[in-house]
Formats: C-alpha cells, structure tokens, sequence
C-alpha cells in the first residue's frame, strides 16, 4: 500500500544519462547525504535552456534536495553533502574555488511558502539589485519585474507598503518578481502554488509559461495536472528502502507528453495513473 | 445556587450537587482572584497617591522651577533635579548605546548560527548569569575593578582628546564613566534576552528567501534579518532603558554623587535614583516633600518609557514577520 | 529579665568609638541590646523626629527648630569629642602643611593643582605633584560637614558668603569635586583617589594611616592633628542650656583648628521605664568606660567638669517634659 | 555583475569587498560576544579570589565587626537576609498567584484583567528605590520602625508583578483539553483551578517564584529605608534588620580593610544565593512536562 | 463542489419534531450563537434512553456544539448563546435556577483527544468520586469503573502511575471509565476515537455497545461506518449558507437503518453516498 513496498524492485535501475547540448544545468549527482543518511542517489539530470523542467514523485523522494542542491541552497545545512557534479554553463558549481553565493545570483529561487521581506514591496523587488550594486535605474527595473510577474497593476499604487500586506498569490508573485529583477539564468521553484488557491495557482502558472521565454525554469510539483499545464521536460522522481533509509532517485525523466502518456518504467506508469503519492 | 437534584434516576448514581462548602469556597476563591486581580491596579493607584499627596506642597511651590533649577540645598529651602535628569538621562542612554552595541551583537552571534546549539546555550546561561548578579555586587566591583582599570584609559583619554566635550576634565574616581559601564552590564542580559527573541521570531523561509537571493551571511543578517527584527530590537532598548533610569544602588556607589550637569565622562554627576537614596533617609520637612516630588518625576519617566516599551512590545508581537 | 533593645541611628563621625562602646557594653549589661546605624547626623535627627529609633547622635547638637519639633522632648548629651582633620593621597608625600588661607581656597574650588604656588610657598622642600585637586565632601547631611564648614566661613569671608555654613551646603560646582556618604565614604574615596583631599575625623584617619594635612591655628601655627591640640581647643567650651557648645575657630596657640563635641539625643519621656533605665546605664557607661577608650580610638576624651553636667542632665531621660 | 555576459564568473575571488568584510563583522561580532562575558568572567574572579579568601564558618556564626575590630562576619545578614526574602515570599506569592489565576483562568478577558496585565507589565519596570521610598511613607513611619516586615513589603511590591505574570502564563499554557475534562467531570471553577490546573501548571509558578525570589534575594534599594541594618541577630520582625545587601552596601564605602574583605565575601555569599535560586528555578522549569 | 452549494435548498427545511417518552434528553433549540454567528439553527433532538445516538454530518455543521449544550459544556465560552431547551429527565437545563456544574455531573462527556488528568491512573477514575464527596468504597468503585471500561486487565498492577503514560487508546478508555465512575445517565462522546488507531478504535466501539445496558449514550462520529456500526438513532446535521455564514440545522434523524437506507432527504441521501463530507 505503501510507496516504499512499491519501490522495491527499482533498487538498481539507473536512469540513462542523457547529455543535452543546451543544457543550463547539467547533474550528475551520484549521492546526497544528510549526515549518515542517504537522501539521493543516482540522479542525472539536466534543465534545458529557455524550458520548463518539472521535477514529479512521492513525498520525501529528494525533490526539494535535488533542486536546492542546483544552486547550493542546502549549503545551510551543515549536515548536507554531495557526492558528484552540477555543471551551470559548462563550471561546476562544487568545485573548490566558486563562492556558492555567486551561484544563488545566477540562479535564482522561489520557495513554498511564500516569503518577502518584511520591506516595502518596492525594496523587495530592489533587494537584488541593491545586493549586487546596480547603478542603473532601479525604477524602471523594479516596473519591469512587476510588471513580468504580472503583479505591476495591482501594487503600482501602493509600492511602499509592506510585501507582507499582500495575499499569499500576490507574495508569491512578488518573490518571483524578487527573484527575476536581477535577470539570474535559471530560476528554481519548490512547489509555488502549494500554498495558494486555484486561482492563484492559474496566473502563477501562466506566468511560467511567459517566463520561459527569458528565463531557463526548473519546478517541484506535487499536482500532476500542473506538471503536465507547464512542464516541458518531466522528471519522475521514486524512493526506495533497499539501503537502509528511504533513498530517492530520478526514475524516469524525457519529454512531459511522453512521461505521462507514454511512461517507461512500470513505477512511473503506476505513479502516473495515481496507484501511489 | 440551586437544589438542582437529578437524582430520580439510577440508585447507583455517585453525583449530586455540590456541597455548601464547595458553592462557597468557588464564590470566595472567585473573589479572591478578582481581588488579587483589582490589587494590582490598586496599588499602582496607592504608591502614586502616596509619593503625589507627600510630593503635593512641593510640587505647588516649586512647580516647573524644579525641573529646570540644579540646586539642591535644603539650607535654604532652594530644591532643583535638572542636574540629577540630565544625570539620569544621560548615564541611561549612554549605557544603553553599550547595553545596545553588545547586546544585538550577542543576540545575533546566539542565535544566526555562530555556535552550535550547545555552546550557544551554554553562552546564553552566561549572558542571563550577569542579570543575576545583585547591584551593589557591581558597585563594589567596579570601585574595585573597574575604577582603577579605567583611571590609565581615562588620563590618556583626557590628555589627548580633552578637546571633545566627553573627555574634557580629567579623571579622578567615582563618576559618569565606571557608572556607564556598570549600568551598561546590567542592562546587557535584558536587550541580548528580548532581541534574541526577536531574532528567533523570524522564521526561517525568511532566511532562506535572503540566501535565495544570493547575500552573504552578514548581508542576511544586516539586509534582512536586523530590519525585519527591527521593532523587537527597539522594544529590548526600550525596556532596558527602563531598568538603567531605575539602577540605584550601583549607581549610588560609583557616580560621585555630584549635582552638576557636564558632557564629561570623568566628571562626577547624580542621578534621580541615587539623590533618593542619599538624601532620603536624613531629609525633613520642604525637602521630603521635594524628594516625592523627585520620586514622581522618576516614576513619570519611568512609568513613560515602560508603558511605551509595553505597548511597543505589544505591536511587535503581532508584527508581521513573514 | 527581659530583652531591651535600644536603637540609634546618626553620626558617623563618633561611629568607631560607639560601635565598640555598644558592643562592649551589650556584653557586659544583661538583657540590654544597644543597636546603633551610621548614617550621618542629619539622618539621625530625623529618624528621632520620625519617631522610629529610640534615640540618635550628631555632632552637630539639634537645631532649635528641630527641638521644637520635638516639641522639646530632647536630652542633648555630648558623650565625646574629636577633631575634623583633612586627608588626602598624594603619592610619595606624607607631610604637607596647609595655611589657613589656602584650605578654603580648596574647598571653594579656587586652587585646584597640589603644585599651586600658594601650597608650594608652605611646604619648602617637598616636592608636590603636577596633579589637579579632586575634592570630596560629604554627601549626605552630615555634622561633620556643619563643624568644618563652621570653621571654614569663620577663617574666610568668601566660603562665608559662598557655600555657608550647615549640615549640607551648596558645594561649588566643578568637576573635581566628589561627593560621598558618611565618614566612612570620604575617608575611603580618598584612599582610593590620587589627588583626592577631604575632611573627615581624626579616627578615620588614624585607624586607616591616611596622612592627614598640618593645619595652620589662629595663632599661626601650624599643628599636627591627634596632639593634645584637640582638648586644648575645646578648653574654652562654653555650653549653652541644651548642653550644646561650638568652637569654630580656637584660641590658643596650641589649640587644633577644627575640633566639636558629639552628642547623643534622647527623649525625656520614655513609655517604657526599662527603655529609659537602659539609656541611662548607657550614659553612664559613656561617660566612664567610654571615656577611658577615647584616645586609643582616636577622640578626645571629655574634662571632667563637662562630665559631671553631662551626668547631670542624663537625670532627664524618662523624666518627663 | 547584474548584464549577465555568457559564462558568468563564479569563482570565489580574492581579496573580495563582500568576502572581506564578511570575516571582519564576523571576527567583530566574536570579539562582542567575548567582550561581554568578560565582566561575568571579573566578577566571579574577584568574588572568588577576594571573597573566598575569608570564606569559613566564622562568617556565618558572628556579628559585623565594630569600626576597628578585626575578624567578625555577617551571621546575622543572612538570616536577615532569608527572613526578609521569606517574609517578601510570604506576601507576594499568594496575590500573585491568585492574581495569575485571576489572569490566566477566571476572567482573562475581561477589562480588568487587561488592566491588571498592563499595569503588571508596567511594574515589572519598577524602580526599586521607589518601592522603598513608598513602604518607608506607608509602613515604616506608620509603624515607627524600620523592620525586617517593612523589607519585606517593599521586595514584595516588586516581586508581584512577576510572580502574576509567569502564573498567568504557566495556567494559560494548560491544555485546553484539561480544563474541558475537569468541567465535564463537573468541577466548580474552583475545584478545576485547584485540582486539576493549578497542579499542573505548578512547576511553571515556581519557576517564576524562584526567578522573583532570586531578584528580591540581591535588592538593596527598598531595604535602605525599610529593614535599615541592624548589628545583631534578628529577635523579631518589628526592628531593624540586617542584610547582605544592605551590608554590602555599607562596608564597601568603608577605608578599613577588614570590612572590605567582608563585603567581599559577603558578596560571594549573596551571589551564591541568588544564583541558588536561579538553579533551582531552571531545574524545576526543566522538569515541566 | 463544496457542501456549501448543495445545502443551500433546504434552507427552510425544519425536522419534524417527535417526542419520545423514553427520552433522557429532549433538545429543542431554535437558536446557538457564538457572539453575532448564528452557528445552528432549529434543531429538535430526542436522545432516548439506553440506546446510542449518533450524530452525523460535514464538518461545521455544529454537530460539536448541539452535543456540549447537552451538558452546558458550552457554558464554558462566554460568547455561547443558545435559544431554546433542552429538557434533561423533564428539567430544563438551561432554566435560571440550574446549577450548571450539577448537570455536568450527571451528563458526562468524553472528548476527542484523550484527556486524562497528569495524576495517578486510580485517582483519574476516583476524580468523579472525591469530586462528590462519594463516601462508599473507592477501590471497588474505581474497580468497576475500569472494568466497564475494559481497562482494568490492562492496568490492575499500575493503578498509581500517571495516567498520562498509558497509550492513546488506553488513555481513551481510563476518560471513559473516569466518566462512568459517578454513574452518570448520559454519556456525551464527541469523536472519541478520531485520534486512535483501527484497533483501539473497536475496542471502543465494543464498548459502547456494552455501555448501553446501563447509559445513554451520544457520539457524534466523522466516520459513518462507525455510525452504522454502533448507533441505534442516528442525527444528520447539515450546513446552510443562507443567512450570511455557515449555519448548521439537524437535517434528518431517525433510526440508522433508515437514515442510512432509506434517508428521506435528498441532502441526507447524497452525504450518506459520499458525494460531500
Ligand atoms: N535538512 C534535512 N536534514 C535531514 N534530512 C532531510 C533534510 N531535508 C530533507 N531531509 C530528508 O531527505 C529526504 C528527501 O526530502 P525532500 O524534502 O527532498 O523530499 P521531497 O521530495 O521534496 O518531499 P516533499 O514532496 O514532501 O517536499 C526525506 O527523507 C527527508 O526527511
Ligand atoms: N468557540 C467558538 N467560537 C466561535 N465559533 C465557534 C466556536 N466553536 C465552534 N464555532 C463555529 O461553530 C460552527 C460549528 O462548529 P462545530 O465545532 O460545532 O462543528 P462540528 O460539526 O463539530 O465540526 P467538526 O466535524 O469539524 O468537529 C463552526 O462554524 C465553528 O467555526
Ligand atoms: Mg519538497
Ligand atoms: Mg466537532
Ligand atoms: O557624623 P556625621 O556623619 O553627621 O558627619
């Protein structure tokens, strides 16, 4: 009934790795522990430039582990270690000499829950510009990421209250705004619309899809329908408990039309038809 | 009550009405919290009523005079706390901005993860253990300590900065400097304990959104972290600076006792609390009644700056902290 | 027999003396307790006028309004005497002499280096240091204060016209002048305090081995406290009918400038009988006893003459108004 | 830095502004938080080495020398001292933790409790020195006589505010479900107060207590004019009364040696006392469930 | 989609109301407020005597605050007003002269978390006992109690431990027993196995089936299964938007079996499908 019965028999499979000539970020993770425990194995995966990547699977299978370890957010947390590599254009953003956070500059990140800064939501959005010493003009820059988070019109007024005045979908726009105003590459997203209505959710999901236009886009998602309204790449991820612990691992990953209509492995075919979450 | 008595039913039945004595003890118990309650607010209106009604005579005759006049001389019935105010205000702010300096710096370093969580309680225990230490342990300490420590720093100090006012005259013992620094350790524990609690209100999605964005640790913590604990800073200020206008005895002990208004650090002053504790005890007549008066003007700052860092404390607890 | 406890509060300045007096005579009356604070004169007169000891000191007697507060239920009692000797910490100098125009200047915050040339002038052959004058004076209202400062408007008009004479009075305001409580606290700001000069009894002094400053007399000599020059100056003590009695400013060529009586107040009706018996046995002890302790503890031990009065008014406690 | 060109750069680079200044405010902050420890680190050094050098039982068995004499302790000021505490205890803990419940259970919404809760809050901020100068006018000259019971007053007055708030707080933090299981089992408010929340939430109250009595244990202020000092040992609670504060106080403005050092030592005493209290109050608030 | 919508038809709809001469409790409440909402209206309850009655519906629906006014539990909020009567043994419990905390110890009640005193597991069950100043025997009482309640095998040898240290489902049973110790007529339950696992949960059940023998017995369930399980007379309650906010209404009650066969409402027929909860 459980996951972890069902995960059993994928102990040994190995995702192909698969190199992708336009790849923003290129993994080949082989492990990630949190201390003694093994989170993650085995997965290679790459985000395609100017694409949506979604990242799919049960609870705990390392969803969040993976993306956070793309731009070395899980640094905070002492235990976390990897083993491998992540090639952001082409550099390894673990090898000895990068300053991590450089990498989180470049890449960009928009979390769950929604959180701004208890600042007034024009000095959210200026946050990253200030932090990088931007000379040029912070109005216009700051109009233009409200205006592509699609959040301009409902707070052009109001632009020195506070970011944490607005309801959960507006802050969640307002992150994102936060995240895109210094133009990174990559932007990453765990589960944004978890916290929010379906209403919400729809114009979040909307602005993703304009967003890739610029932006190359990596997204957690627990909702399938929302993996399938956006994502141009699926990446099914599955856990299993051979090891001792329950130990995630990329299980699939290809096209989003091909993952969810024409799966490979038996587990993502179950998962798909909704046998397990 | 009532004879309420459901008792038709099963012979088995153990419940019945409470006894007399229970319907009195609740109504007694009941009173006596509303009671306990009511004193409170009765006693606060019975020290103001005692200290205003003694205070009374001298308050009409000396009216506002008294606040703006730095004599104090029963000889001639001349009464003044203008020096003991400044001594009073300027002693508090000077060790708050010390008090302020360590105690953000020590809430920061307890809890943005310079330690691990061990160490950090242990240190923690460290910073609570100076709150535990009475007054005049730190009187006699920083007659002993602290005064000849500082007398080398001080002359140096006086001989090469005598032009800036803090430094002007030279050091000779008890004064506004030991006194500073004294009262700054004793209002430490109370700023590192509310700013703390500030900072550990800020949940961590907050933190990760700044190192999302790519900052430092130190530009989380001065971008993002300072300013959103901004108000609970300003509350532990607040009420810190309510606890150094109310230190007596430390200060009775190391401040020269002075009533002169001066910048200099090494200059001898007074403060309200320690005229009180000096002069009280032989005062008769005119300056008894001057003294309440003094007594009610530290009690109206006292009470003013309390009742402000209360209410502030009030706001930043339902602050929006993400 | 019952405990009698008798509590007093007042003077520091006779406080060495009486805290062995009372402990000594505790020991050796039974069932009498006498429990005696240090907290200045003034202080004592006014825990006697608020009724909450049973009886207090001062060196400087009760002013006659107080008595009348009291509504003349006093006994004014001079139980010993001592000198009022100016100390001060210079290191590396035990011997300064100081004129009589020049301790005033001090005090009114008028000569403010040790090296001044007017002390120079007095002291050929020490060397005084390049070294700013901290002052310290008494903060609370103090007998002590009222006998030195008695002295000082006599031997100078302007200390007269300036600060006055009192148990309190308005110091000069200037940042060298310190002020703290009691004998005791002005006797040890000045140990600790390079620099420092304060005025403080002769006891302290000697009973800490802080050197104490040769005063000059009104016959221009300059004398060494502790000497015969105490009794000398109180020689001419005329007391009034309260028993009280100040010289601001001997005769006497031997006389010590700056010397007072101290006094015990007590009530002359006491509801309890063995309250007053107590303080009578008190007295009585003072006077003898006591008197043989004075000098090794550094006071003047009283004339006869003026115990035999004493003795006589001590008729008076518990006998009524 | 923000025109992103190609290839970013995102090498750690020497000799950074930002790297920099990183370490600096974090070898700052190391210093600060050293720094302020260091009085803790004096403190207890001196009370040690100067304290716990006249450290013996003479100490507690004999009176305050007179002026001169050599030796003597301070018996007497701490039995003063746990009297007067007591007494304060006495007082206080009774208002307060009624006040708690009238806080925390009986009406805690109502406009008085606000104003009691406030005004609480308020006196937490109290000046010491006033609570002497108030039991002084009310009490002492009332019952023409310092006291060991005046004392006592007065560190009550200033231990009730912070008795009633952590009451009210540790009864708030009883589960709700506790209070329902008591009144369904048909408890008066009463009987729901004292047999079911009270016990539980009584760990929480003594915390506080202790906290209260650990502060009143090392005030001096309110003493000055209300227990005053005595020489001798407590015989009731209507005279004077000694204490180790208060003797503290008086001997450290002392020129003599001897008492110094018994300052000192009492110092040590008096910290130990109160740090006693302060243990014991984490002991207990680590034992809460 | 939400229940909101499908109750809005019955707005005017009021339960027939019946009068049962075996009734312990007869409720008959116009009206409960909390402050200005109107949380239920109209509802006309019989609870019979010796029989289990089951109190069903969407969550909201006031199921919680009809079952407390049966015992005045809801004295306890000040902002409780009800409108109305609830006879209890031919007395109005909500009459002027009525002792609350009398009524309350002849109506128990157990609670949805478990809620055992932090004293020892005999003085849990005795509570009732020295409450009433009971002057009998308190071993045998204490005794019985934890038999009725299928507890006493279980903690026979460890009666002065505290009672917090038993397990969720034992915890529910010593409630039970503390409950039964006085012999109260009725016996409130509200949800009182929603914290436990299936196994403690038919333990309960069990239970209660052997309790109607000797009380009356009221539980409101989420779990319609166990409705059906254990209750003779079964009450659906239902929410209406109508009136500004959501207030709750006894829609339909009567036997179980023809509650749950044969529902003669259309709003019961399409709760007891499952096409709302
Ligand atoms: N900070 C941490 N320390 C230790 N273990 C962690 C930490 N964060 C996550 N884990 C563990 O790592 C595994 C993967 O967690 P992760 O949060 O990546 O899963 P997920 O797929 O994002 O799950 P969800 O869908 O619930 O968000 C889990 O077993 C989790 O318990
Ligand atoms: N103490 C209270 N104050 C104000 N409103 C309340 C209070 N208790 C319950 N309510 C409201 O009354 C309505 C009915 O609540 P009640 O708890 O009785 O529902 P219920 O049927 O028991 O729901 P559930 O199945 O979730 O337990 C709800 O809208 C609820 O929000
Ligand atoms: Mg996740
Ligand atoms: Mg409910
Ligand atoms: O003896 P005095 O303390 O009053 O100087």
């Amino acid at each position: 009934m459980s996951v972890l019965d069902i995960a059993r028999p994928a102990t040994d499979y190995v995702a192909p790795q698969k190199t992708v000539a336009a790849a923003a970020i290129d993994a080949r993770i082989s492990e990630i522990h949190y201390g003694k425990f093994l989170a993650v194995r085995d997965t290679n995966i790459a985000i395609e430039k100017n694409k949506i990547t979604g990242f799919i699977g049960p609870s705990g299978c390392g969803k969040s582990t993976v993306l956070r370890s793309l731009n070395r957010m899980n640094d905070l947390i002492p235990s976390f270690r990897l083993e491998g590599q992540v090639q952001f254009l082409g550099q390894d953003i673990y090898a000895r000499n990068i300053d991590p956070v450089v990498v989180r500059r470049h890449i960009g990140m928009v979390f769950q829950q929604p959180n701004p800064f208890s600042m007034s939501i024009f000095e959210n959005v200026a946050f990253g510009l200030r932090l990088n010493r931007y000379k040029g003009d912070y109005k216009q820059r700051v109009e233009y990421a409200l205006r592509r988070a699609g959040l301009w019109d409902e707070v052009k007024d109001k632009l020195k209250e506070n970011g944490l005045a607005l309801s959960g979908g507006q802050q969640q726009r307002l992150c994102i705004a936060r995240a895109i105003a210094t133009e990174p590459t990559v932007l990453l997203m765990d589960e944004p619309c978890s916290a929010l209505d379906p209403i919400a959710t729809r114009i979040i999901e909307e602005l993703m899809l304009d967003l890739k236009k610029d932006y190359t886009v990596a997204i957690v998602t627990h909702n399938m329908q929302q993996a399938m309204r956006v994502a141009d790449t699926t990446a099914f991820f599955s856990v299993d408990i051979s090891r001792g612990g329950r130990t995630g691992f990329l299980c699939e990953a290809g096209d989003t039309e091909q993952i969810f209509h024409d799966p490979k492995q038996d587990l993502t075919k179950r998962y798909i038809s909704g046998e397990f979450s | 009550m009532s004879s309420t008595d459901f008792k038709q039913d099963s012979g088995r039945s153990a419940s019945r009405p409470p006894t007399t004595g229970d319907i009195i003890a609740d109504r007694v118990f009941r009173g006596g919290a509303y009671a306990a309650g009511a004193l409170v607010v009765l006693l606060l209106i019975y020290i103001l009523w005692e200290i205003g009604f003694r205070a009374m005579p001298a308050i009409e005759r000396y009216g506002f005079g008294f606040l703006t006049s730095a004599v104090w001389d029963p000889g001639q019935e001349k009464f003044g706390v203008l020096a003991e105010i400044w001594g009073t205000l300027y002693s508090s702010v000077l060790a708050l901005v010390i008090a302020a300096f360590f105690g953000v710096g020590v809430a920061i370093f307890l809890t943005q993860d310079f330690l691990d969580a061990r160490l950090a309680q242990v240190f923690r225990t460290v910073i609570e253990m100076l709150a535990a230490i009475p007054s005049v342990v730190y009187g006699l300490w920083g007659i002993y300590v602290v005064i000849p420590a500082l007398r080398p720093v001080a002359g140096f100090l006086n001989e090469t900065f005598g032009w800036f006012p803090m430094f002007s005259s030279s050091f000779s013992g008890p004064s506004m400097a030991p006194a500073v620094i004294v009262l700054a350790i004793m209002v430490l524990p109370t700023v590192a304990a509310i700013s703390q609690d500030a900072f550990s209100l800020i949940p961590y999605k907050t933190k990760e959104a700044a190192f999302g964005m790519g900052t430092t640790r130190w530009e989380a913590i001065t971008k993002v972290m300072i300013p959103t604990a901004t108000s609970g800073i300003f509350a532990s200020l607040v009420l810190g600076f309510g606890r150094a206008l109310g230190e007596t005895m430390a200060l009775a002990m190391l401040i020269g006792n002075s009533n002169q208004i001066s910048w200099s650090l090494f200059s001898p002053a007074n403060t309200l609390a320690s005229l009180l504790a000096s002069q009280f005890p032989e005062a008769s007549g005119i300056e008894t009644q001057a003294l309440m008066y003094a007594a009610i003007v530290l009690l109206v700052i006292s009470l003013a700056v309390n009742v402000v860092g209360t209410l502030i404390m009030a706001m930043s607890s339902k602050q929006k902290v993400g | 027999q019952s405990d009698t406890r008798l509590t007093g509060s007042g003077a520091s300045f006779p406080f060495p003396i009486y805290s062995a007096w009372f402990k000594d005579f505790s020991s050796k009356s039974d069932g009498i307790t006498v429990d005696y604070q240090s907290k200045g004169s003034g202080a004592g007169i006014q825990d006697y006028l608020n009724k909450v000891v049973d009886f207090a000191a001062s060196d400087s007697a009760m002013k006659d309004e107080d008595i009348a507060k009291a509504e003349g239920n006093v006994v004014l009692l001079p139980m010993t005497a001592g000198e009022i000797v100016l100390i001060y910490n210079l290191p590396g100098v035990t011997e300064v002499k100081l004129p009589r125009d020049v301790y005033p200047e001090i005090f009114l915050g008028n000569i403010t280096n040790w090296n001044d040339p007017k002390i120079a002038e007095a002291n050929p052959g020490v060397t005084l240091p390049d070294m700013p004058i901290t002052v310290v004076v008494r903060s609370d209202s103090s007998g002590t204060t009222f006998n030195f400062t008695g002295h000082l408007s006599a031997i100078d008009a302007a200390f007269k016209d300036g600060p006055g004479f009192g148990n309190s009075v308005q110091w000069p305001s200037t940042d060298k002048l310190v002020k703290a409580p009691k004998n005791d606290g002005v006797t040890a700001t000045v140990v600790q305090t390079p620099g420092a000069i304060g005025y403080t009894e002769y006891g302290y002094a000697k009973l800490t081995g802080t050197p104490m400053a040769d005063l000059e007399n009104k016959a221009g000599k300059f004398i060494k406290a502790g000497g015969e020059g105490g009794s000398n100056a109180l020689a001419s003590a005329q007391f009034d009918d309260q028993m009280r009695a100040f010289i601001t400013d001997p005769d006497g060529e031997n006389a010590y400038p700056i010397a007072t009586f101290t006094w015990m107040v007590f009530p002359k009706s006491v509801a309890d009988p063995v309250k007053a018996d107590a303080m009578k046995k008190l007295v009585e002890y003072g006077l003898t006893d006591g008197q043989a302790m004075a000098e090794s503890l550094g006071y003047i031990e009283m004339p006869e003459a003026v115990i035999e009065k004493v003795r006589t008014a001590a008729e008076k406690i518990g006998a009524g108004s | 830095m923000t025109e992103l060109p190609g290839t970013p750069d995102l090498r750690h680079s020497l000799g950074d502004r930002r790297a920099l200044r990183n370490t600096v405010l974090t070898v700052l902050l190391w210093v600060v938080a050293v720094g302020a420890a260091v009085p803790l680190v004096s403190v207890l050094y001196m009370l040690i080495t100067r304290g716990g050098a006249r450290l013996g039982t003479a100490l507690f068995t004999q009176l305050p020398p007179a002026g001169l004499e050599m030796g003597g302790g301070f018996g007497n000021a701490v039995v003063g001292t746990l009297v007067i505490v007591a007494l304060a205890t006495l007082i206080s803990v009774p208002f307060g933790i009624l006040g708690g419940v009238f806080l925390g259970f009986v009406a805690p919404e109502s406009k008085l409790a606000d104003a009691t809760r406030f005004i609480a809050k308020v006196l937490t901020g109290f000046p010491s020195i006033l609570a002497g100068v108030f039991v002084y006018a009310s009490l002492v000259l009332w019952m023409g006589t310092y006291s060991a019971l005046a004392g006592g007053v007065a560190l009550a007055v200033l231990m009730l505010p912070t008795i009633m708030l952590t009451s009210e707080q540790s009864i708030r933090m009883v589960p709700q479900r506790m209070k329902d299981a008591a009144f369904g089992m048909g408890c008066t408010e009463t009987q729901a107060m004292l047999r079911v929340v009270l016990p539980t939430a009584t760990p929480g109250i003594l915390t506080g207590v202790m906290l209260a009595v650990a502060g009143a244990a090392g005030n001096s202020a309110p003493l000055l004019f209300t227990a005053l000092f005595s020489n001798y040992w407590i015989s009731s609670l209507g005279e004077p009364t000694a204490s180790l504060a208060i003797l503290i106080y008086n001997f450290s403005g002392m020129p003599f040696p001897n008492q110094i050092e018994l300052a000192w030592a009492a110092s040590l005493v008096l910290v130990l006392i109160v740090l006693a209290f302060n243990v014991l109050s984490r002991l207990i608030s680590a034992r809460r469930v």
